[in-house]
């Protein structure tokens, strides 16, 4: 049987290497990337913890059902914008992405 | 692949920007293209922005060709211009030789020649039935089923001239022999199959939803932009303009024989396809009529002509409908057994010319059914 | 026992994909790399006997993530076999450095952490249908509200994504 | 033995063996229906097909295979190697995934899934991915071009497709297919929901890249489409994908849509019949998708959206409202049946006058023979 600091510890890394994809990449699409992976280290961590310590109550499920739904809500706009601000700019880098208005 | 031309990718900035262009190069070996032709489409997405016809793969130097042989030599080269009608090809040819020289051609010898002539035509436009079924995605079904009649055809011109495809049949002044025995029963039962072969592409095609969908209003043209760009034959009479040579300017018996000239209404794809099918069922009238008609014997090859073809000083221009459109021949003769000059003004490269205005904004999957709608021969197109 | 090889081969898949996702130097291998580390995820979700979730994360990223390699397709002009530009930025080494130090941490925290007994019991399994009734019943206004969510955020990206004929 | 017990009592033999058989039978289905697919088409379009390997051509595809096995391997210069290997893989993977949960015949199958009928569609959601793989990889822009047209028409189709078969779940009650079969003993789900049906099997054509869909592969247009680069066994795991996927999906519309082994027969009748029935049912459907294949055009990519996107998606959303309903109210299923007929002769009736009417089909048969009136 594999603990359940497996789980969290790989959920950590998992998050870990996302949060380095948001800061290091250039490209909105690829951060964009690393926030998926983000969600879904949290989304494991939350049902590591619903299927040990909370049997029966499936809250940690329910709210990995809703993180992947936000996710979704979440690239799709995200996405949106980012075309929208690419037809406008000509870039998806986020680096240059410094105008606050045009 | 280096000397494929790849400066066409280039970002197209609007005001805004948009995405990418990309730069696809149908043919020379491609599904859609009928032979060794080249398009390159610049596509957005799927619409098409740019496209650029590269023609010369089949170049075979026939005008000079001729100019280098003697009058009779040349025959063969000419068959295979328009490989799908050989033999209107070929009249094409003799007529035009004959009116540089002031030929006799004898009666029986015009009628066998407008029949054939006229199968060429129904092979023609089966052949155009079934590619262009292809090029709109009926897997293959329309192409066997237009080879069907065009095999009938075939084994029929086999038994006349001795050759399927390159028969090399007509001569100056005539055709090399004349027809088998049971000709008249063996063709009248060809034209039962092709009208029943005309029947299968009403049920296989015409009626289709899908089909029609694809091709109804799809690249029209007037008959003003028709005539500006060249366009004749099919093409042209699609638009809705009654222009036939057979009519305008006739040739060989045209005048004695009864048929319609069908035309179109909006020259879309659609109305192209409609033309050639009525033209189809038209050329088996034009041939019943022939079978009907024709002296029952009598020469077939004018028996005066001298060994060696010599033509002084002439100049004419002979315009034949061919089954892609105006295939006019102009010639010049300066003394000699061989021709000064020999120009084919062929149908389908000048249709071909107008393809860039029929395909920019359209979609990629218009484009291919445009170029089909065409028709192009290569062997023509090239020469 | 073979579910400890299985989590173990899965654990390195999902890391070393993950591991991809951020250093890869073409955005398509990119994409591919992230649908490899979430069905390693989903994989993961099995492992935790909730099958239901694993299935959702397959059918929502498989489409997801192709959408994703398409945009990538269209906002970067390296589609068609260009040279590999460093789709890094300066920051990258600090970047790996704020990485490592939060992976530490965490994992230090995990480590570190005593958790309660039931944790040693393994994971339970959970029939769907009081995953359903859990959702619809329990969390019915989250539901709702997420739902709306997700309505106004698709209608949203309509909107933006437009393109207007005034342009 | 039952079937249903498991071989040797280990789970895992168990499993291997069950895969193995699956996977030669799918060998197997894949060379005859490539044959069956020749022979139909040659039938259709005048011809014999093949007929000189073995009696009647009955050897040909294992020519084909050895054939495919042994040409060369090409890879285009400027492909993305990694993209361009795995993709065939990408692609066959999940397709034979599927049939893991598929029920031939009353504990036919290698594993009972609870939540078969998720489980099948949303696998089929990664097949998408080894298209766009190979697209993408190939370096090439006939490739490109029908990846990016196979991927925007599966992720449209997805949704009626998913949709139509939640329907169906809805119905049942269950995820579980072999319930599901067990369900429509006495009637097939054909008869209550043959609008989810009428949907599933567009979407489907849709998925498999069939005629009149078969946009992505088109010969004429992108000459083959995300598979034009391959060769030898990389493309011959394609067509492998592609068959199985037939079958597969056929399999999977004869167990939830027409009874599976279940209906007429019943459940007594021995596993020899329901065996035939599952399979018989399939080969109609695959045969329909032949003879559709062997005499519609193709559609245009923007008619095929507006199809699904202003026409089955939102035929779908409705039909799944009016399941809710008469599942809260209680009504009897016959008024949902005769509800769904109805709607189902209504929708086909719209397409066939709307098409009709606005194409005036009709008008143009025959038409040639009065030159008058050629193209009207």
């Amino acid at each position: 049987m594999v603990p359940l600091e497996n789980f969290l510890a790989l959920s950590g890394i998992l998050f870990a290497i996302g949060v380095y994809g948001v800061l290091a990449r250039r490209s909105a699409v690829l951060v964009l990337m690393g926030i998926e992976l983000m969600l879904n280290a949290v989304a494991l961590n939350f049902v590591a913890f619903a299927a040990y310590l909370d049997p029966g109550q499936f809250a940690g499920v329910v709210i990995a059902v809703f993180i992947i739904t936000v996710a979704a809500a979440e690239v799709g706009l995200a996405l949106a914008i980012i075309i929208r601000y690419f037809r406008m700019q000509a870039t998806s880098n986020v680096d240059e992405a410094a105008a606050l208005k045009w | 692949m280096s000397t494929w031309p790849t400066t066409r990718e280039m970002d197209i900035e609007t005001d805004g920007f948009d995405t990418v262009d990309m730069s696809i190069n149908v043919g020379p070996q491609h599904p859609a293209t009928h032979g060794v032709f080249r398009m390159v489409l610049t596509v957005d997405g799927e619409r098409v922005v740019d496209c650029e016809p590269y023609i010369g793969y089949l170049h075979r130097g026939l005008e000079k060709l001729t100019e280098n042989a003697d009058y009779r030599q040349s025959m063969g080269w000419w068959d295979r211009t328009d490989y799908l009608a050989g033999m209107c090809c070929e009249g094409a040819y003799c007529m035009a030789v004959e009116k540089l020289a002031g030929i006799e051609v004898p009666d029986r010898a015009e009628y066998i020649r407008v029949i054939m002539m006229e199968l060429s035509r129904i092979n023609s436009h089966f052949m155009f039935f079934g590619a262009f079924g292809a090029d709109v995605g009926s897997m293959g079904t329309s192409f066997i089923y237009g080879w069907r009649e065009r095999e009938r055809i075939y084994d029929l011109m086999e038994e006349v001239a001795g050759d399927r495809m390159f028969p090399t049949y007509f001569r100056i002044g005539g055709v090399t022999m004349d027809l088998p025995d049971n000709f008249e029963q063996r063709c009248r039962w060809v034209l039962d199959s092709v009208k029943k072969g005309l029947e299968d592409f009403d049920g296989l095609l015409t009626g289709n939803e899908v089909f029609i969908e694809r091709c109804r209003d799809l690249s029209p043209v007037t008959p003003e932009q028709g005539i500006n760009w060249g366009l004749t034959g099919p093409m042209l009479r699609a638009t809705g303009l009654k222009w036939d040579i057979r009519r305008a300017e006739p040739y060989s018996i045209y005048p004695h024989l009864k048929f319609e000239i069908p035309v179109g209404r909006q020259g879309d794809v659609f109305d192209r396809y409609m033309v050639r099918m009525a033209e189809a069922y038209q050329s088996v009238r034009i041939i019943e009529q022939c079978l009907d008609e024709m002296p029952k014997s009598g020469l077939v090859l004018n028996p005066s002509l001298p060994k060696t073809l010599r033509v002084n000083d002439a100049e004419c221009y002979l315009r034949t409908e061919g089954t892609k459109g105006e295939y006019s021949i102009y010639a010049i003769a300066k003394g000699g057994n061989k021709p000064y000059r020999m120009k084919l003004r062929s149908p389908a490269f000048c249709s071909l010319s107008a393809l860039r205005e029929m395909v920019v904004g359209t979609y990629v999957a218009d484009a291919i059914i445009i170029l089909g709608s065409i028709d192009i021969v290569l062997g023509e197109v090239d020469k | 026992m073979a579910v400890e090889v299985l989590w173990w081969l899965f654990a390195f898949l999902i890391v070393g994909t993950a591991i991809g996702v951020v250093t890869a130097r073409t955005v398509i291998h990119s994409a591919l790399f992230l649908l490899a580390s979430l069905g390693g995820v989903a994989a993961m979700y099995v492992l935790l006997l909730v099958e239901f979730l694993a299935l959702v994360q397959i059918l929502i990223y498989g489409g997801a993530v192709a959408v994703l390699v398409l945009l990538a397709l269209m906002l970067t002009r390296q589609a068609a076999g260009g040279e590999p530009v460093s789709l890094n930025g300066p920051q990258a080494p600090f970047a790996a450095l704020a990485g490592i130090a939060l992976a530490a941490v965490l994992v230090g925290a995990v480590v570190a952490s005593s958790w309660p007994a039931a944790a040693a019991d393994g994971p339970v399994d959970v029939p769907f249908e009081q995953i359903s009734e859990a959702l619809f019943e329990d969390f019915g206004a989250t539901f709702i509200l997420v739902s709306i969510l997700l309505l106004v955020a698709a209608v949203g990206a309509i909107i933006l994504a437009r393109q207007e004929d005034a342009d | 033995m039952e079937f249903g017990d498991p071989f040797f009592g280990n789970s895992y033999i168990d499993a291997i063996i069950r895969l193995n058989i699956v996977v030669l039978v799918m060998t197997l289905v894949v060379i005859y229906l490539t044959y069956g697919e020749r022979k139909v088409l040659g039938r259709i379009q005048q011809r014999i097909g093949p007929n000189r390997t073995g009696p009647g051509g009955l050897l040909q595809g294992f020519a084909d295979a050895l054939k495919l096995l042994s040409k060369e391997d090409l890879r285009p210069r400027n492909a993305d190697r990694w993209v361009f290997e795995l993709a065939p893989f990408a692609a066959f993977v999940p397709i034979f995934v599927i049939l893991v949960t598929l029920p031939f015949a009353e504990n036919w199958g290698v594993r009972n899934l609870s939540l078969g009928l998720f489980f099948v569609f949303s696998i089929l959601g990664l097949n998408i991915v080894g298209i766009l793989m190979a697209g993408l990889g190939s370096g090439s822009k006939y490739a490109l071009l029908g990846g990016v047209r196979a991927a925007a028409q599966m992720i449209s189709y997805e949704i009626p497709l998913v949709i139509s078969l939640l329907a169906v779940a809805m119905l049942a009650g269950t995820f579980n297919l072999n319930e599901i079969v067990l369900l429509q003993e006495t009637r097939p789900y054909i008869i209550v929901q043959p609008l989810a049906f009428v949907i599933f099997f567009t979407a489907m054509l849709a998925e498999l890249h069939r005629a009149p869909f078969d946009i992505p592969v088109a010969e004429s247009e992108v000459s083959g489409g995300y598979f034009i680069e391959y060769s030898g066994m990389r493309w011959s795991l394609f067509q492998l994908a592609e068959y199985t996927a037939m079958w597969a999906f056929s399999i999977f519309a004869a167990v939830v849509f027409l009874g599976g082994w279940a209906w007429p027969m019943g459940t007594e009748w021995g596993w020899g019949w329901q065996l035939f029935l599952t399979i018989a049912k399939s080969f109609a459907l695959i045969f329909s998708m032949m003879w559709i294949r062997g005499t519609v055009v193709r559609l245009r990519i923007d008619q095929l959206m507006n199809f699904c996107w202003k026409g089955l998606i939102e035929i779908s959303f409705a039909l799944l409202l009016v399941n809710g309903f008469f599942l809260y109210y209680g009504w009897p299923e016959e008024v949902l049946a005769l509800v769904q007929w109805a709607a189902t002769i209504i929708f086909i009736g719209f397409i066939y006058t709307r098409g009709v009417r606005r194409s005036r089909a009709n008008e143009y048969i025959g038409t040639y023979r009065n030159p008058e009136a050629a193209t009207p």
